[in-house]
């Protein structure tokens, strides 16, 4: 029983597949599947934005919205309808093409990005083997539709965002990646339901998640501060600005497109939730073996959604970082924090069992972590302000 | 008689010997300072000059002291001082100097009849502005004489001789404004040079043949047997030893400097220079300097004489001296005769008394001719200080026809300047009256011919005759002269008081009942024998040459004393003969002779030259520039075609053709790419092509 | 026609459009563009040898064209970096006018 | 030949030429892109997963943003003065042309002798284990050269574009 409700998806698509000729059957399932994500997905963003408005809210001592429908349960509805009948300006000077072509771009990137993500137990719609190599190339192209929004609206504000967007973005998916490398060295395969199922073995209950270890630790920490930059979230959302370049790269959409970038970003970050879930939180597995019999797929979203909260809780307490220093800290704690994490994890593979490789690990990165921080993060005493006006 | 002097071993040069350098050495020192002086320091000058020679003669009568009391001992002193001056290579050149009594009596001879000079000077030069200069010269002259004298090397001689060459020629020239004396002391200096070329051709033969020029040295001296030896065996063509052949050489030198023959000329000139130098260079020392040379160097002109018996034959060359001093004598005194000027009389008769030594050196031997020399010095100053006096006292006029009757107004310069004239003339027991009977009791006995004796005799009646003569046109009769004369100064007068007292005693040392002088000279003990006068020819002699004399002075007191014809009417003698007269007034046209020969033939030699020059090496140099320019156009006209044309046309072609090919080379990437391309394609074309079989 | 001549040929068509593309454009970025094109085209010729070769499991077609790709990487980078530079001196990038390596 | 091989080759060639054509450079830059995924989906098709993956990610994800970023440092996405193509363009045209015919020739007359003609062998399924396995035994020196070059090539591009800091003032 607990296993029908399990596999209750698989079982319905193979259910509905039966029905269709033969030949159709394989792509018949493959659409299945993309019309499950493409209604969850979605779905999910429409409660996280619901979510963030109510959490922020309460963290800023007020109620947020409860107009519409009860508790305000119908706002992203609302929110829906309104960017669906706003008018669609397009400045005259933008570049049409390029101007339309953005959001949709980004929007399909980022689904393209669920096809590798182990939802449940045997729910994964490509079971590819460079699972992991796939989903990053899909990641890397989102820098692309940014920058051509910015460009195509002729903008300044919206160029100068695109440009600090995309540098931004640059900057910390290099950090991903390695970080990320640490837990493919481990598991010694780049598809995710092999890393699933490395964590999924329980020792006295507790699972084998890679969290636990100290370089797992360690690196999921990097991958989320990472994740939190790579999607313009919180701390990083310096290209949004909103004091600042206005709306960053989307200024000059209103309407449609503009809901377009709002779910391209919100489908984005629950995408990271679940990539850093499946790395280091074991994806589906349960964290106690007793409760194994709870369906895979929910720990799945009940992750994704504790890491919403994460975001939403970020966003709510850490003031915003200035572009230097959100390079500075990239380029100089991030990056080699994660290259020393490899080292740690090699060092972690090869030393055996035993306490002896979690003192020396988790004494390695600690001492790491705070000389880094101390020598390299000290506030410089800053000399006078040199300008440099574009040439 | 010339006999084998011994003379004893070389020993250490005794104290005075070592010091005999200081005496010509003080001299020039002063003249050095004096020369630094400003001109009207006069008194200064004349102190120094008169002081450095009182120092010179005061050491010289030490040396001849020191001879004198070595002689007296019986052993001639002989001492040498020899340095080496140079040394190049192997050999070297020794200078040194030699006490003897030959060069004891010429020093004490010089520095004392000099001091008397510089006195006289001091008052005869008082109003000249160049007063310091004229000293500063003549103590030149004393020291460089005094050098000639002591020097024991020929070099060193040499040396000294040219210095006094120099200085006659500054004295002479000395009022340098009159054309006339600036003539006169090049001339003297141009004739002198003549024979100092001979000279040195001599003295350069003597260092190659006997390899030194030190007179005595130990033995190895070039005066000395074994050079002198080495010398006779040596033949010079003519007949003549390499010893005669270098002796006349040495001779020309001689006659240069003592105004011989053939090169007198200059001396009769001379007399534009002050009297005091006349006296002093041209009377006693300078021309002196002849004679002493060929006494110094006589055994290398006497070297292999035969002996006949007692007298001593005679080697070509001391022939060669005695006819050519007997032909001056007399030609000298012909010309005296028929001077009117004071000064050249007596120079025409210093001519004629040196030829009168040159015969006695060449006849008798050195104590002969030096005894003349030594007499002749005294009494011949004494007449040129008197002739000084006598211009001084006429206002500076030196023609005799317009002075006369000075006897009453110079009374003092009268009776020294007839003391002078006497002893000069061979007046019986004055001093000429000796030293002439030497030389003739020479000449009479000489063992070549008697000739050169009748010459010397009818020399001696000419002297007395142009003598007389002068002393009658300028101290008797009635004076003819402008201004009043006066008598000179004492300064000038007791410097002729103490010659004229020398003139008349000094014959005492020579006579031959007591020859001490030859004694001296000769190193042999000298005894007094009264018998020695009536030796065969000796008695006869002197009565020849008293009764010679007394004929001279008989027929010019007849003819001028008391005369004083007017200055323009012409001479007595010349009325009874005017075309010798005329001959003999004009100097036997001696200088014309010389103008017509020597110089003509500069002249020409000149002209030659030039031509040469002009003509053949000038065609020379002009035929080279010639020759380059024509290579040059050679080479501008190869470079022009060949090179140009060729060669640079060739260079030309090819970086033109560089320039096409570097415009592929246009810096643009595309172009290169595009060649790339259509390599590619043309490549791969051709493979398939060929593999399509 | 068997598949591996149609993949040469898209290649072949790939690397002379990259080829025109360095050869006609002015601007120096669109020239390394064509570069780019070309390279692709070859790391395709490369990959569809070792697809339809003789031993596919050699890996080496596939592993040339993964370094291909690195390499083609660092070049476009230090060639893109070349540009910039160029145009801060020269203020241009026009290709024409970077002649200074004139022969 | 399926469907598919024409339908992304197709694609493919219109971005090269799209992006060889265009007059707006970073028009061109974008169509670059779509030929780069296009080549990626050849590979892929090809079974070249690594590659075709690595293929995106280091063309489009980096090698693209460059050069867009590239245009925009050196101002090229104003229309340039003096035209787009350079002096000749129909001689570049003619040559790429030549190159194309000499290909093809070469291709079409050589098909005979290509291999796999006759052996449609299915896709050899090639896991990202070989591919580290290879890389890490037989070519293990290509690996770390090319680690090298990647290095120098970093700095180097740094350096180069570096804005040197005395030419500021």
């Amino acid at each position: 029983m607990i296993d029908k409700l399990d596999q209750v998806f698989v079982l319905l698509t193979q259910w509905v597949v039966g029905f269709l000729p033969a030949f159709l059957q394989p792509v018949a399932v493959v659409v299945i599947a993309v019309a499950a994500i493409l209604v969850t997905f979605p779905g999910l963003f429409a409660i996280c934005v619901l979510l963030e408005r109510k959490g922020l809210g309460r963290m800023q001592n007020r109620i947020g919205p409860n107009r519409v429908g009860p508790f305000g349960l119908l706002q992203p509805v609302a929110d829906g309808l309104k960017s669906l009948t706003k008018e669609d300006l397009v400045p005259l000077s933008a570049d049409a093409a390029v101007h339309f072509l953005a959001p949709v771009f980004l929007v399909v990137v980022v689904f393209m990005g669920y096809a590798v993500l182990p939802v449940g137990r045997n729910m994964t719609l490509v079971n590819m083997d460079a699972g992991l190599l796939f989903y990053f190339a899909m990641g890397a192209s989102t820098e692309l539709s940014v920058f051509m929004a910015g460009w195509s609206s002729r903008n300044k504000y919206s160029l100068l965002g695109a440009m600090r967007a995309v540098a931004q973005m640059i900057s910390y998916e290099v950090p991903l990646l390695m970080s990320s490398v640490a837990v493919v060295m481990i598991t010694g395969s780049l598809s995710l339901n092999a890393i699933v199922d490395a964590q999924n073995v329980y020792t006295w209950g507790l699972p084998h998640w890679y969290i636990f270890t100290p370089w797992g630790f360690a690196g999921f920490v990097m991958f989320a501060t990472a994740a939190t930059a790579e999607t313009n979230r919180s701390p990083f959302d310096l290209p949004e600005g909103e004091s600042e370049l206005v709306a960053g790269y989307f200024t000059e959409y209103s309407g449609f497109k503009f809901a377009e970038f709002f779910l391209g970003e919100y489908v984005g970050m629950l995408s990271i939730s679940g990539l850093g879930a499946t790395l280091f939180l074991g994806g589906w597995s349960a964290p106690l073996q007793v409760l194994g019999f709870v369906p895979s797929w929910i720990w799945f979203f009940g992750k994704v959604m504790l890491s919403m909260c994460v975001f939403i809780w970020l966003r709510g307490t850490l003031p915003r970082l200035r572009q230097d220093q959100l390079m500075n800290f990239a380029w100089k704690f991030v990056l080699p924090f994660t290259m020393l994490n490899l080292f740690v994890a090699a060092a972690w593979r090869f030393m055996g069992d035993g306490w002896l490789r979690w003192v020396v690990c988790s004494a390695v990165l600690v001492i790491a972590y705070v000389v880094m921080g101390r020598v390299g993060m000290r506030r410089k005493h800053f000399g006078p302000r040199s300008y440099r006006y574009a040439e | 008689m010339q006999e084998a002097i011994s003379f004893t071993p070389q020993t250490a040069a005794s104290g005075i010997a070592q010091m005999l350098w200081l005496i010509p050495a003080v001299p020039m020192l002063a003249s050095g300072v004096i020369a630094l002086l400003k001109q009207p320091k006069r008194r200064t000058a004349a102190t120094l000059a008169i002081g450095s020679l009182g120092f010179s003669l005061l050491v010289a009568l030490a040396a001849f002291g020191h001879v004198l009391s070595g002689w007296s001992h019986g052993a001639a002193v002989r001492e040498t001082v020899n340095f080496t001056w140079i040394q190049f290579g192997s050999t070297n050149v020794d200078l040194g100097w030699v006490l003897d009594p030959l060069s004891a009596v010429m020093l004490v001879m010089v520095t004392f009849v000099g001091l008397l000079i510089f006195i006289y000077s001091t008052g005869y030069m008082a109003h000249d502005e160049n007063f310091t200069r004229f000293f500063c010269f003549l103590s030149l002259f004393a020291g460089a004489m005094l050098g000639v004298v002591i020097a024991n090397s020929l070099l060193l001689l040499f040396m000294c001789w040219e210095l006094v060459g120099l200085t006659s020629y500054l004295l002479i020239g000395f009022w340098y404004f009159k054309p006339s004396a600036a003539a006169a002391a090049k001339k003297a200096f141009l004739t002198t040079r003549v024979g100092d070329v001979f000279f040195l051709l001599g003295i350069v033969w003597l260092f190659a043949q006997t390899g030194t020029l030190l007179f005595y040295n130990g033995g190895t001296g070039s005066m000395e047997e074994t050079a002198l030896g080495g010398l006779l065996a040596q033949h010079a063509g003519w007949g003549l030893t390499a010893a005669g052949a270098i002796g006349l050489l040495i001779f020309a030198g001689a006659a240069g400097k003592s105004g011989q023959f053939p090169l007198h000329v200059w001396l009769p000139d001379a007399m534009e220079g002050p009297t005091p130098v006349s006296a002093l260079i041209h009377a006693a020392t300078m021309v002196a300097a002849g004679v002493y040379l060929i006494a110094r160097v006589y055994p290398l002109m006497s070297a292999g004489a035969e002996m006949h018996g007692v007298l001593i034959g005679s080697t070509a060359a001391l022939t060669v001296v005695t006819w050519v001093g007997a032909f001056t004598a007399v030609f000298a005194s012909l010309i005296a005769v028929a001077q009117n000027d004071i000064k050249r009389i007596l120079a025409y008769s210093t001519v004629a008394q040196l030829g009168y030594m040159m015969a006695g050196l060449g006849m008798g031997g050195v104590a002969v001719g030096m005894f003349h020399l030594i007499a002749h010095a005294f009494f011949k100053a004494l007449l040129f200080m008197g002739a000084g006096s006598v211009i001084h006292g006429c206002n500076d006029e030196q023609d005799i026809r317009r002075m006369g009757g000075l006897k009453a107004d110079m009374p003092l310069t009268f009776v020294t300047y007839a003391a002078g004239m006497l002893a000069l003339c061979g007046f019986p027991i004055l001093a000429g009256f000796w030293s002439k009977d030497g030389i003739l009791e020479a000449g009479s006995i000489w063992s070549v011919s008697r000739g050169p004796f009748y010459m010397l005799v009818f020399g001696a009646l000419l002297t007395a005759f142009y003598m007389t003569r002068q002393v009658g046109y300028v101290f008797f009769g009635h004076y003819r002269g402008t201004k009043h004369a006066h008598e000179s100064p004492k300064v000038m007068v007791v410097p002729l008081a103490i010659l004229a007292f020398f003139a008349v005693t000094l014959g005492l040392i020579g006579t031959p009942a007591w020859p001490w002088f030859r004694a001296f000279l000769n190193g042999q003990p000298a005894e007094f024998d009264l018998h020695a006068f009536f030796e065969p020819g000796i008695l006869a002699l002197m009565g020849t040459s008293t009764a010679v004399v007394f004929v001279g002075l008989g027929l010019g007191w007849w003819l001028y004393v008391g005369k004083s014809p007017n200055p323009e009417d012409p001479d007595v003698l010349e009325a009874a003969a005017p075309l010798p007269w005329k001959w003999l007034s004009n100097r036997l046209y001696m200088d014309e002779l010389y103008g017509a020969t020597v110089i003509a033939f500069y002249g020409w030699w000149g002209r030659v030259a030039d031509w040469l020059d002009r003509r053949v090496w000038g065609g020379m140099v002009s035929a080279v520039a010639w020759l380059t320019s024509l290579g040059a156009e050679l080479n501008r006209f190869l470079d022009a075609k060949v090179v140009d044309g060729g060669f640079d046309k060739g260079c030309e072609e090819i970086s033109t053709s560089g320039g096409l090919l570097s415009q592929m080379q246009n810096g643009r990437v595309q172009t290169y790419l595009r060649i790339l391309a259509l390599a590619l394609v043309g490549l791969a074309a051709i493979l398939i092509w060929s593999s399509r079989a | 026609m068997n598949p591996l001549t149609g993949y040469l040929l898209v290649a072949a068509l790939l690397f002379a459009i990259g080829l025109a593309g360095a050869l006609t454009r002015r601007n120096a970025i669109l020239v390394l563009i064509g570069i780019e094109l070309m390279l692709n085209a070859a790391n395709l010729n490369l990959i569809a040898f070792w697809r339809y070769g003789p031993h596919p499991e050699a890996l080496t077609g596939m592993m040339f064209a993964i370094f291909s790709i690195a390499v083609a990487a660092a070049e476009a980078a230090v060639g893109l970096g070349l540009v910039i530079s160029i145009h801060r001196h020269a203020h241009t990038t026009d290709l024409d006018a970077m002649n200074r390596m004139k022969g | 030949m399926n469907f598919a091989f024409y339908l992304i080759s197709g694609l493919a060639v219109a971005g090269a030429l799209a992006a060889v054509l265009l007059k707006n450079t970073v028009h061109c830059a974008l169509a670059l892109t779509v030929a780069f995924a296009g080549i990626a989906m050849l590979f892929l098709q090809l079974g070249a997963q690594f590659a075709g993956f690595a293929q995106i990610l280091v063309y489009i994800g980096a090698v693209a943003i460059l050069v867009v970023f590239a245009i925009l440092l050196t101002r090229g996405s104003e229309t340039p003065r003096d035209g787009v193509y350079s002096k000749f363009p129909l001689t570049g045209l003619a040559i790429a042309a030549a190159v194309f015919a000499v290909l093809g020739w070469a291709v079409l007359n050589s098909a005979s002798a290509l291999p796999g003609a006759e052996t449609t062998s299915a896709a050899p399924t090639v896991t990202v284990m070989d591919i580290g396995n290879a890389l890490m035994s037989r070519y293990v020196l290509p690996l770390e050269i090319v680690a090298l070059l990647l290095t120098a090539a970093l700095i180097g591009a740094v350096i180069v574009a570096m804005h040197e800091k005395e030419e500021a003032n």
